[in-house]
């Protein structure tokens, strides 16, 4: 990533903030907490008084405006920690959907406290085993929002759910209600990774507790919405990918066995460097994607997928790797390589598999 | 008498024996016995054994008294004193009832036949006997942590003391330390090279003063292993197997006894709760012609499948090979690295299958049986270390299948 | 594979044969050769003295009987060598395809000139640019059979050819005329392996010039003939893809670099190792699928897929992997390591690729 | 005057410049040389130079006049003199029309680079006018056939007569050695440890008595190499390159040049008869929705395109970096590896989706255009073999950019 100055200097802060405040230590006590705390509030309030909630915001929206590759430097050094907190369900889901399909009545409403971190949103959008975006059975058609929503992040701790539904026109839309709405069920778990997804069952939410959010290109703005969080989603995947690498090349500097360290065999020096080769060719496509986002460049979604893919298949590797190269320890909850692994694997289950994107960028080149 | 008149007889015998062997399983074994066992369910023995029924209590003690915990060891150290036909007899006739094993024990598959051809006449009639009747489980102590794929690296020191041995050191991988009475373990006792050439091999009880244990939380949510500390234990010397300084020609004759007996097991595990098909189609759907959804995943379930079932292929050419008397000595190498590398890639698959039912190992809105999955998967993980690294299995096969010389620092 | 005694002195004069008649430069030589001429008619006199062609012709019929596992040794051995002869286009395919669909006296007639060498036969079963036998346009429906045949082994040197076409009753029918019958144009050409293939245009072959095979199921003698071709073909290519693994580590144990033997690097010994654990799962497959064959178990179809689709991976691979290890000298016609990886890439083409025979199994299995 | 004063006088005068060059181009390169350049049509120049065209002659004469064959070459040995700023813009005005290069030559790319640093001024007079003016084509002779890619082990020897060296050995991978003219070679000078300080630059004219020359059949068919052999070669001591037995840090430079004028003329070459997704369409068919039929396929080629884009974007990322100076010296170290590999995964997708038509060389059934990927396919596998294999391309990025210790003996 190519960062201009306080771009850099804010990728500096967070990467010591998180080293600080939000080792893999942190993620690991919640373990013991109830079911449904997917993060530890107070590191959010911390995460909220360093700005990080207004890094895209436009300064006219009294944000920070440290555009698209700001945040992506911010997601891959929270990526390094595997940090938990609603830097993507409440700012780069929720808030980006606010900004996105909102009016600016409505905006203006409910984007003050969000940045404030006083209250915190997630958007409800998945249905079903996998992610797919275009087939959305929840709907407003009897007059009550009905359905069934899956793999809603933090959704046990967020004041606010932006659903993705079928609006009575038809249309899709986006309808946003207090969690604790009538007719609003949530039931929210720990992943395997230690962070916090739930469902929400919606049985006849009444209309006067929903609010449509009414934008000039709702639809637009939720295509939109979905790109960006795909691209920082993968850039947090990258930046847990090096973490990992790097950890499992230090470890190999470190161990000997038949006399010599295992990082001068020759078999495991290429696998680490095929590893690298491959860390620095999708954090190439995030990249360009980040790019992409700040210049507004048309071809957002095929660079969003191009980086999910990519960022997939590197994280999906270098983890598996690690685990193997390590050894023993790998296995073993001593060490947080595992986490590493775990993590790769439900991320790959979020905004998309590979497989769906490489669906989607054939579709989108037209083959 | 002519030989074939010999071969008339034996067979009749044989046919005797199942059929006695058929008719008390029919006897013995209760119906709760015969379904397939589950992890929970398994007989290990020991000082601190619990029976998860009393059907399982009846049919262990059943076993015992005929001495079928252990078919082939004499009968004068508790064992059925069975030759190798009549223990396949029984072996026959206990899959086909379904019967489950009667007792589980690393005593049992590893220490007991390594004991059998090294262990002093005292040895074998103490701890063959403990073994067979379930009072004593035992753990194996070989990996120590910094020895990695480098077993003969081992840093556990026996110091010679006149009449026992001052143990001190720490292993690593001991299955379920923490439930065993005994260990036995591979200790330096010299510093000569090479260091294969001093080490002994150790019988050590686990409630000696100075031993403890600590299980390792895995990945999978579970804790099988173990690490073993010892500090200052007194280890008479009547507990060393073998010679001094000669415990790695021990380990080795045991380390062959164990895959043996453990893929002989393999057969009576739980099914997984639906087969990879099966999963898939629930996951995914088929269309009308009963494809299914996902073009990749079907492509890659198919790679999987002959895969696997060439891999399947690939041991019984390794049986027929060794019929035939024209065994290829290399196809056994290959035989770990490509079945854990397949199982991790259908563990992968599978994961992939599950998609949003595959992000946790204890949401209880996920049903058990693929929860289970994902365990395994996370679990399974281990296999390509296990036993021998892959690593160290390529290692194996370019050096002794292809030939390739390992030069002098490899 | 486990051979029997017969078997292995089969193979084992095979080998030697093939060593001293058949050679790769013997091979080349036909680069000299006209387009059409795909064999040496001399080389194949000489394997059909060693009584070849009868190899699984049963006893009945004046054949060897010595099973496919028989026949699987040789091809292996004719692997070795990349021996071009008419072992596959006139034996396994057109012997095979008058033995599983013609009547009885259908192979009175034709069979003893096949199995003396005094005629040849080949299948024409492509049409079009990829393998697939269940779409044949060519047809008999005007009374004149019309079509175009595709990669036809050896077309340009067969006195016959069996040709898979529709009937004028709209079944699938095999139809049998003299490469010289009017309507017949050959256009033979030598692949890129230095062995032959050709197209054949069907420009209303007259009735009175055509037999068509009349045995009891001439349906399910094709699918037959395509199963044990595929099989054979298979066990052909693991015996190139072990010549060719064999000469590479042989190759990186004579040659030096900064001063050591190049089999000595770890990096290379992993790589060979990972190449021969596939040759060997591969040839489990193909050793599975002969099996199949010689007990005329009922999943012949599946096997012949999976040997198939392991050979054409296994040895696409391995053929690679020598090009690379050979450094340079891979590249170039001074060795014949490129002849290998040509082939390798020609015989995927031919009786479907990886990709057709995954897809085929999860037909056949039902998913 | 003051610094924007300066700017601006600057500016004006390098506009003037390139309005001087356009209008100079315009007038000068004929419109059948602003075509992409097919191999067959470059002017390599040398003794034996033969012009495909009097247009192609033409404008190789009119730019050798102007000095444009070497445009940052001194002006006193043939070349324009230009400095960066107004090579760039040529290089632009060129781009912009398309022109052809005018002059392509080994001599031109990398021995002139590394003479005007290492070469004296008799060297620098005689040879590099030679080779501006296309006058004396350059075979480069590093390579042997028992050194692979351990290049400080060579073995050809340059034994000291007095007057002369007197040279014997073999150079391989010498591109065109049979239509070049001269030969730059390291040559052994000295059985010193380390090997590369025994190595020196050396000069020697093709026509000398010993020379001989060989083309090494392709498997692509075409026969781009030779191989050189050297039988008691004598040349003359002014032909050494810098200090006897300092020959290494020459080829050092001279390699730096290598890469950086080949991949300016990469842009210029002829585009393939069809590209990737025209040929795959072309071949498969797609359905309605305009997907590709064979859904394997459709898979492996979008993988390939986002990495082929990937790759792009991290040569960007290295432009960019180092003009934000930011540089990341290790991603340097990446793109031969990737960038080969990746192509050769392109031409196995080219070759799946040719099918039946990938068959063959030279079939003259099949267009010229689909025989020509063929030729590709197998030319382009010696892509992670020349320049460096990718073997140690990966060893080149363990130890520099992982900084992965090699050990002793790797």
């Amino acid at each position: 990533m190519i960062l201009n100055e306080e771009q850099a200097i804010l990728r500096e802060t967070a990467a010591q903030f998180f080293a600080e405040k939000a080792p893999i230590s942190q993620l690991r006590s919640l373990a013991g907490a109830s079911e449904g705390q997917g993060y530890d509030p107070q590191l959010w309030s911390e995460m909220v008084e360093l700005g990080l909630p207004g890094i895209t915001v436009p300064e006219a929206h009294d944000g920070l405006e440290f555009g698209w590759m700001g945040l992506g430097a911010i997601a891959q050094e929270a990526g390094r920690c595997l940090v938990a907190s609603p830097l993507m369900s409440s700012v780069v889901l929720g808030q980006n959907l606010l900004l996105n399909c909102g009016s600016e009545a409505q905006i203006a409403t409910y984007l003050p406290s969000l940045m404030s971190g006083e209250t915190t949103a997630t958007v409800a959008l998945d249905e079903g085993r996998f992610f797919n975006p275009d087939a959305v059975a929840t709907s407003d058609a009897s007059g009550l929002l009905n359905g069934r929503k899956d793999r809603v992040l933090d959704a046990g701790q967020s004041s606010y759910v932006f659903c993705i539904a079928e609006q009575a026109s038809g249309d899709r839309g986006v309808a946003l209600f207090a969690s604790s709405a009538e007719g609003v069920s949530i039931d929210s778990r720990r992943t395997m990774d230690l962070h916090s997804a739930g469902s929400i069952l919606l049985d006849g939410v009444p209309a006067e507790d929903t609010v449509w959010l009414a934008g000039d290109d709702v639809e637009a703005g939720i295509q939109q919405t979905i790109d960006q969080a795909t691209i920082v989603l993968a850039a947090e995947m990258m930046g847990s990918a090096r973490e990992v690498l790097e950890r499992t090349v230090a470890y190999l500097g470190e161990r000997e066995q038949f006399d010599v360290k295992l990082a001068t065999f020759q078999a495991l020096q290429h696998r680490c460097a095929h590893m690298y080769c491959e860390l620095e060719l999708a954090e190439s496509a995030v990249s360009a994607a980040l790019t992409a986002l700040d210049q507004v460049a048309p071809n957002v979604s095929l660079l969003a997928s191009s980086a999910k893919a990519l960022a997939n298949d590197c994280f999906t590797l270098i983890s598996s790797e690690a685990v193997q190269l390590h050894g023993g320890m790998g296995v073993t909850e001593e060490m947080d390589i595992g986490l590493f692994l775990k993590r790769s694997r439900v991320c790959n289950q979020l905004l998309g598999t590979s497989s769906y994107h490489r669906d989607r960028f054939a579709r989108l080149r037209g083959f | 008498m002519s030989q074939s008149g010999n071969d008339r007889l034996n067979k009749e015998a044989l046919a005797e024996f199942r059929a006695d062997v058929a008719s008390w399983l029919e006897a013995n074994c209760p119906l709760s016995q015969r379904q397939p066992i589950v992890r929970e369910e398994q007989i290990w023995g020991g000082r601190r054994r619990v029976f998860p029924s009393s059907d399982a209590q009846q049919w262990f003690e059943a076993c015992r008294e005929r001495g079928f915990t252990a078919p082939e060891w004499p009968a004068e150290y508790g064992g059925a004193g069975l030759n190798a036909e009549c223990a396949k007899i029984l072996k026959q006739e206990m899959t086909r009832l379904g019967c489950r094993p009667p007792l589980y024990c690393q005593g049992l598959w590893m220490l007991g036949p390594a004991l059998l051809v090294y262990g002093n006449e005292a040895q074998k009639r103490e701890h063959l006997t403990a073994i067979c009747r379930g009072e004593i489980r035992w753990a194996q102590g070989y990996s120590e942590p910094s020895a990695g794929s480098d077993l003969a690296n081992l840093k556990t020191k026996a110091e010679d003391c006149g009449d026992h041995f001052l143990v001190n050191g720490t292993k690593i991988w001991t299955t379920k330390a923490d439930e065993a009475d005994w260990i036995f373990c591979l200790v330096r006792t010299s510093d000569v090279t090479p260091k294969q050439a001093g080490i002994s091999f150790l019988l050590v009880d686990m409630d000696s003063e100075g031993v403890s244990t600590s299980p390792i939380p895995l990945i999978s949510g579970e804790s099988e292993f173990c690490q073993t500390f010892f500090d200052n234990v007194k280890v008479p010397k009547a507990n060393l197997v073998g010679e001094l300084n000669g415990g790695w020609a021990v380990a080795k004759e045991l380390l062959k006894h164990e895959r043996k007996m453990m893929s002989a097991f393999e057969g009576m595990l739980e099914k997984p709760a639906m087969e990879l098909l099966e999963l898939a189609d629930y996951a995914v759907g088929s269309d009308a012609q009963g494809r299914l959804n996902d073009a990749e995943l079907r492509s890659d379930i198919s790679r999987h499948l002959m895969r696997e079932t060439a891999l399947a292929r690939l041991g019984e050419r390794i049986y027929w090979q060794g019929k035939a008397k024209q065994t290829d000595s290399r196809l056994p190498l290959l035989m770990k690295h490509l079945g854990t590398t397949e199982a991790q890639a259908k563990d992968e698959l599978i994961l992939r299958s599950l998609g949003g039912e595959g992000l946790s190992m204890d949401d209880v809105n996920v049903s058990e049986g693929l929860r289970k999955m994902v365990k395994q998967w996370a679990f399974n993980k281990s296999l390509t270390i296990a036993g021998g690294t892959s690593e160290v299995q390529l290692n194996i096969i370019a050096k002794r299948a292809l030939d390739m010389s390992s030069g002098e620092r490899k």
